[in-house]
């Protein structure tokens, strides 16, 4: 785990990039699954895996809470759900470890791994990371609470009262909107008004910081900036990484019947993850040849996540009523 | 005339009211371009414009807000909730502010508007796409509550709602968008008053009301019965705030018995209105307790298929209830 | 044992069970230095310091979303909705979010929390204080709702709802806060069991379920149908969800009659539930047609006196209603 | 009525400084009753008055719309509530224009004025000034919207979800915030993250302006300029003016229990009108005589305002339940 001073190593760069490969791999074959009449819905990361795994890298899983949104299957991942686990929730099998099944997948939820169970609403998520982040303040145990979501959950009340509260209170929350653009259908125009979801800090006081989705280590560094001064109690800060959606929203979804075509060819162009792999064999730290070997093991890894979860058993139907209350 | 199913049905309701009255005008999360998650305003944003047909930020309550300040100045708003169930982040404005414009203000305004959402569940839409939330609105004095269960019944309801000088929760159940198609009328012929309950079924041995979805499931229920040689008399509500008293206590003079059949969750439905009412109306007719069959105390349905189909009333748990009340 | 009206009642359990569990907080707007607009929180910040009773920005649904994140974190906030009429801002938060967190979980997660909100009218509040809506929260399953009407029942059960595993809604009837006095336990001996109703009065002639300050009301009518020689039994729900079934149908096993008389607007209220679930099961018992005495389904009592008069149950009324059920 | 580049003429001065006048002399009065026990409830404007008059003079009533708040005693006069009216509301009397004496005193409202009738609900009007924008904005006849609220009222999620609105669709909307630091008991560092209310426009990338509320010109300046913009479809303008709350809350608050003495004294001394006369005084446009007999005038319209109202009639009880819904 890092220290808030430590430099970023190569092997944490290095799990990295294998967690954007996985997510990138399980996703693939999610697909294939849905196609084939297998799994009913999917929200694909696809787009935003670079930056989900570069701001939980500069986190502490296990330290530190996880307000996560539906589109962050990279993020999961990087938080310490296995490909099996992810599957599972794919599958609605008991054993999905965020829900035994209740949830569409993309609603994760671990207590020993400090990811909150969220639901499929836009926007709550925001003011309750502050009152996570209010009571980790109070613990004082330096821990902090993440908390993400797109550009389209900015619109809701429930931003701004999160951002609020967490201001006033100096709360140690980091506050990440994920904007690939669009809600749906319902481009950045319609949806933001002013320059963009980053100045809007300004307005409670708090830094705000654009950056580039793609860039992981630039990521990296606005997160891990984030997460020292919350753990310093200086409070919230809002981060807003540019990334792109290049599915459409959900396998429910068509996204060439409203946007345009050429525009989609060329965010297909800008895949994140090649351009990872380039700054990493840039680097040094990668070849091609270690990059093809990482590929195949995670390819055989997904192989087993989906047997295992294909295999696994559904939920007991008897177990519909268990979990409203407290069992008695 | 045209065959349609329900989704297409209140598509061509909003076209014709667009058509005929240019105040009538769309709003929503994604029903310009894309035509709306489930299709219901596709091609109006094409032949009204973008001002008519408005994508609004992902903000249940200011769409609501934003539909009454339109309905003060004489327009006509249909606003849609995505899902019934992202319509509570604008409970405050429907319960403090729309529905109690007129009586707050003496008579001297007054908000006619309509909200529209997909309700219910049985497509695999979980906790957060299946709720039925109906009995919320059904107890606000001051809304009125359309719940339609054909493409008929849809087309008429929602031309009439559009015209009320009410504000009208309008839901629709999702599951059966593209189930039945049938031929609907066109233009004024297609109008059907608010209020009045529909005997679907006609029967001499036990009456069920029921509405939504449940009406499909309860024909299918009664056809079983038949076959044992109980008659069910099926009562469609179609609207349920104000709702047909009379219809169903004329039914309950002539059959003794009846079920209230409804796929919300059982305790404080609007099924314990009807109920209520009608076990004290129909007292002196009845050979047996007003029965009602629900869906259980559950949040919602879960994913799984195993637990969604646990969760769902089917035409088995309803004939099981049906016959219960008629050999009582 | 010390003498307390409903309001001092609340506080001290407040203040008990702060004293007892540091984890128990209070936040709201106003609940700080002024106590509360009710003073329910009096003197509670000079106490325990302004962490543990914390002034909230006015936001209703970040204060529902605070309170569940510090939940989250183990702690046991009581959050005060200043009026139940503004408890809709955060209805999302509460339908959503709170009540399904145990579930949507698979228990993996839950959010024991209590919110509590004086509701009711009678106090010249007008349209937006003096609703009684515990119809909407009765029908979330996985919420608890209590509704005391006694110093000493507002002590012990707002004491339970602390400790209580699941989020309770707590409404407090504001025309009773500074009503009858009556000696309170303390400590430990003041805790009373969640889901046990009352029986208030004896009688052999009619039930009357009831709660909150129609709980008032109807001993008022009692005491006059008595000169007539009717008498009444009074059974006081205290808790709305779960509500104690045996206890009603026992005395309408007695009585074979039964009037539900609640405050809140008739159709749909939670009275409904009551009335419909009583007829179902006692139906063999039942002498006579379960009956509802509520108030008109007007949007909520008006600022004038007579307007506000014409509108409220009271003995006359109420007196009348059970008279009609004992002849019938 | 001002038109958009014509100066502020001395008649319209003494207009205004006559409203204010009116609107001291008439809560004045309205204390006396209150301490009489002849009216419940009072929200005074006692330091936003001067404020409250600059803002609407800078309009147009009969052609803008005006979405006030219930501080608004002194708006509400500029915007052509007659002295009597406001009395007749004071005492809930059946010619209350505003409510018929449904709703608390300062909830205004008069279709003929453009005044939109409010609820006791803080924040729902922001967004459905937004709304009402909008319908201005399509019906092009250069018509705005006035909207304002207490800085408390920023904090709800309604206060962003409408700025956000207004600012995507260039609605022709002033929002207007009397910022007098307190909300009831809370005051600006608990409520308002960050610098203020003005800086939040930057946000939404419209136009915020501070100005001192005790300035008339100041105010004026600054509303008329929104209201060119806004005109000209330039969109919405943000303004906060600062002022004081030289009352406490309302008549059920003391705000000497949570406010420091010598800042409540020191706020005493800076009463906005004996500033606002002394401006016009050295403009020449006042002298202590001419002051003098202003407001000899303004205490008789006050005397006859309040026998006409006290005289009035109530309300019919049996319109109790008029209005719920449109007349059959
Ligand atoms: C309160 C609420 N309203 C509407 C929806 C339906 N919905 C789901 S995702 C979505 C778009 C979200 O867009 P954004 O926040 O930008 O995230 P992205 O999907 O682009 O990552 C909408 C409208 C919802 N889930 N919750
Ligand atoms: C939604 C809602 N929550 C709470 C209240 C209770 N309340 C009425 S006024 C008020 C304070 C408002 O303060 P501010 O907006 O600053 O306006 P001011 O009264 O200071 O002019 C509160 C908490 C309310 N009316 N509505
Ligand atoms: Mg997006
Ligand atoms: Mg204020």
């Amino acid at each position: 785990m890092p220290r808030d001073d430590a430099p970023l190593t190569r092997e944490q760069v290095f799990d990295a990039y294998r967690t954007v490969l996985r997510a990138r791999a399980l996703d693939d074959r999610r697909f294939v699954l849905n196609r084939a009449g297998k799994l009913a819905f999917i929200i694909s990361p696809r787009g935003h895996e670079v930056a989900q795994v570069a701001a939980i890298t500069a986190l502490e899983p296990g330290r530190d809470r996880f307000c996560l949104y539906y589109r962050n299957f990279a993020a999961a991942l990087a938080c310490g759900f296995t490909p099996e686990e992810l599957m599972l929730s794919a599958f609605a099998r008991a054993a999905d470890p965020s829900s035994g099944g209740r949830q569409t997948p993309g609603n994760f939820g671990s207590r020993r791994r400090g990811v909150v169970i969220g639901s499929s609403t836009v926007g709550p998520q925001i003011p309750k990371a502050a009152g996570i982040g209010l009571a980790l303040k109070w613990k004082g145990e330096g821990a902090l609470c993440y908390v993400s979501f797109g550009e389209g959950a900015t619109s809701q009340g429930d931003f701004h009262e999160g951002l609020n509260f967490a201001a006033i209170h100096h709360c140690p929350v980091i506050f990440f909107c994920e904007n690939n653009h669009w809600a749906i259908s319902v481009p950045q125009a319609l949806q933001v008004a002013g320059p963009g979801v980053a100045e809007r800090a300004a307005a409670y006081g708090i830094p705000g910081v654009r950056v580039r989705g793609d860039d992981f280590f630039g990521v990296y560094d606005a997160v891990r900036d984030a997460a020292s001064r919350a753990r310093a109690g200086e409070g919230p800060t809002l981060i807003e990484a540019e990334v792109l959606r290049l599915q459409s929203h959900s396998t429910d979804d068509d996204q060439r019947t409203y946007r345009d075509a050429t525009e989609l060819a060329a965010e297909a162009a800008r895949d994140p993850i090649p351009r990872m792999r380039d700054a990493l064999i840039e680097r040094g730290w990668l070849t091609t040849e270690s990059d093809d070997a990482m590929r195949e093991q995670v390819s055989r890894e997904v192989e087993r996540a989906t047997e295992a979860a294909e295999a696994a058993p559904d939920p007991d139907p008897g177990s519909l009523s268990r979990h409203v209350y407290a069992d008695a | 005339m045209p065959e349609r199913n329900l989704v297409q049905a209140v598509r061509d309701a909003l076209d014709e009211e667009m058509a005929r009255d240019e105040r009538v005008c769309v709003l929503g999360e994604d029903v310009g371009l894309k035509g709306g998650v489930f299709k219901a305003t596709e091609g109006l944003q094409q032949r009204y414009g973008v001002q008519r047909v408005l994508d609004t930020p992902l903000a249940e309550s200011s769409i609501a807000a934003v539909a009454q300040g339109l309905s003060l100045e004489g327009f006509r708003p249909v606003a849609e909730m995505q899902f019934v169930d992202y319509s509570f982040p604008a409970f405050n404005q429907i319960v403090n502010e729309i529905a109690k414009v007129r009586y707050r203000s003496n008579g001297d305004f007054s908000c006619p508007l309509v909200i529209r959402a997909p309700t219910g569940g049985g497509v695999r839409g979980a906790l957060y796409h299946s709720q039925s939330p109906e009995a919320f609105f059904c107890h606000v004095p001051g809304l009125k509550v359309v719940l339609p269960s054909t493409p008929v019944d849809a087309k008429g309801l929602l031309k009439a709602a559009i015209r009320d000088p009410d504000p009208v929760i309008f839901l629709e159940p999702k599951k059966l968008y593209r189930a039945e198609r049938q031929e609907v009328a066109e233009g004024e012929a297609a109008v059907l008053p608010l209020g009045a309950a529909a005997v679907v079924r006609e029967g001499v041995d036990v009456t069920a009301v029921t509405y939504g979805y449940m009406r499909t499931v309860t024909v299918q229920a009664a056809a079983r019965l038949s076959q044992d040689g109980i008659e069910v008399e099926i009562i469609d509500l179609r609207t349920l705030r104000p709702w047909d008293v009379e219809t169903c206590a004329r039914s309950i003079h002539k059959t003794g018995r009846v079920a209230v059949i409804y796929e919300a969750n059982r305790t404080g439905g609007f099924g314990a209105e009807v109920a209520a009412e009608l076990a004290e109306r129909c007292f002196a007719s009845l050979d047996a307790p007003v029965s009602r069959i629900a869906s259980p105390d559950v949040p919602a349905m879960p994913f799984s298929p195993s637990l969604e189909h646990a969760f769902m009333l089917n035409p088995d748990k309803v004939a099981d209830g049906l016959r219960r009340v008629a050999r009582y």
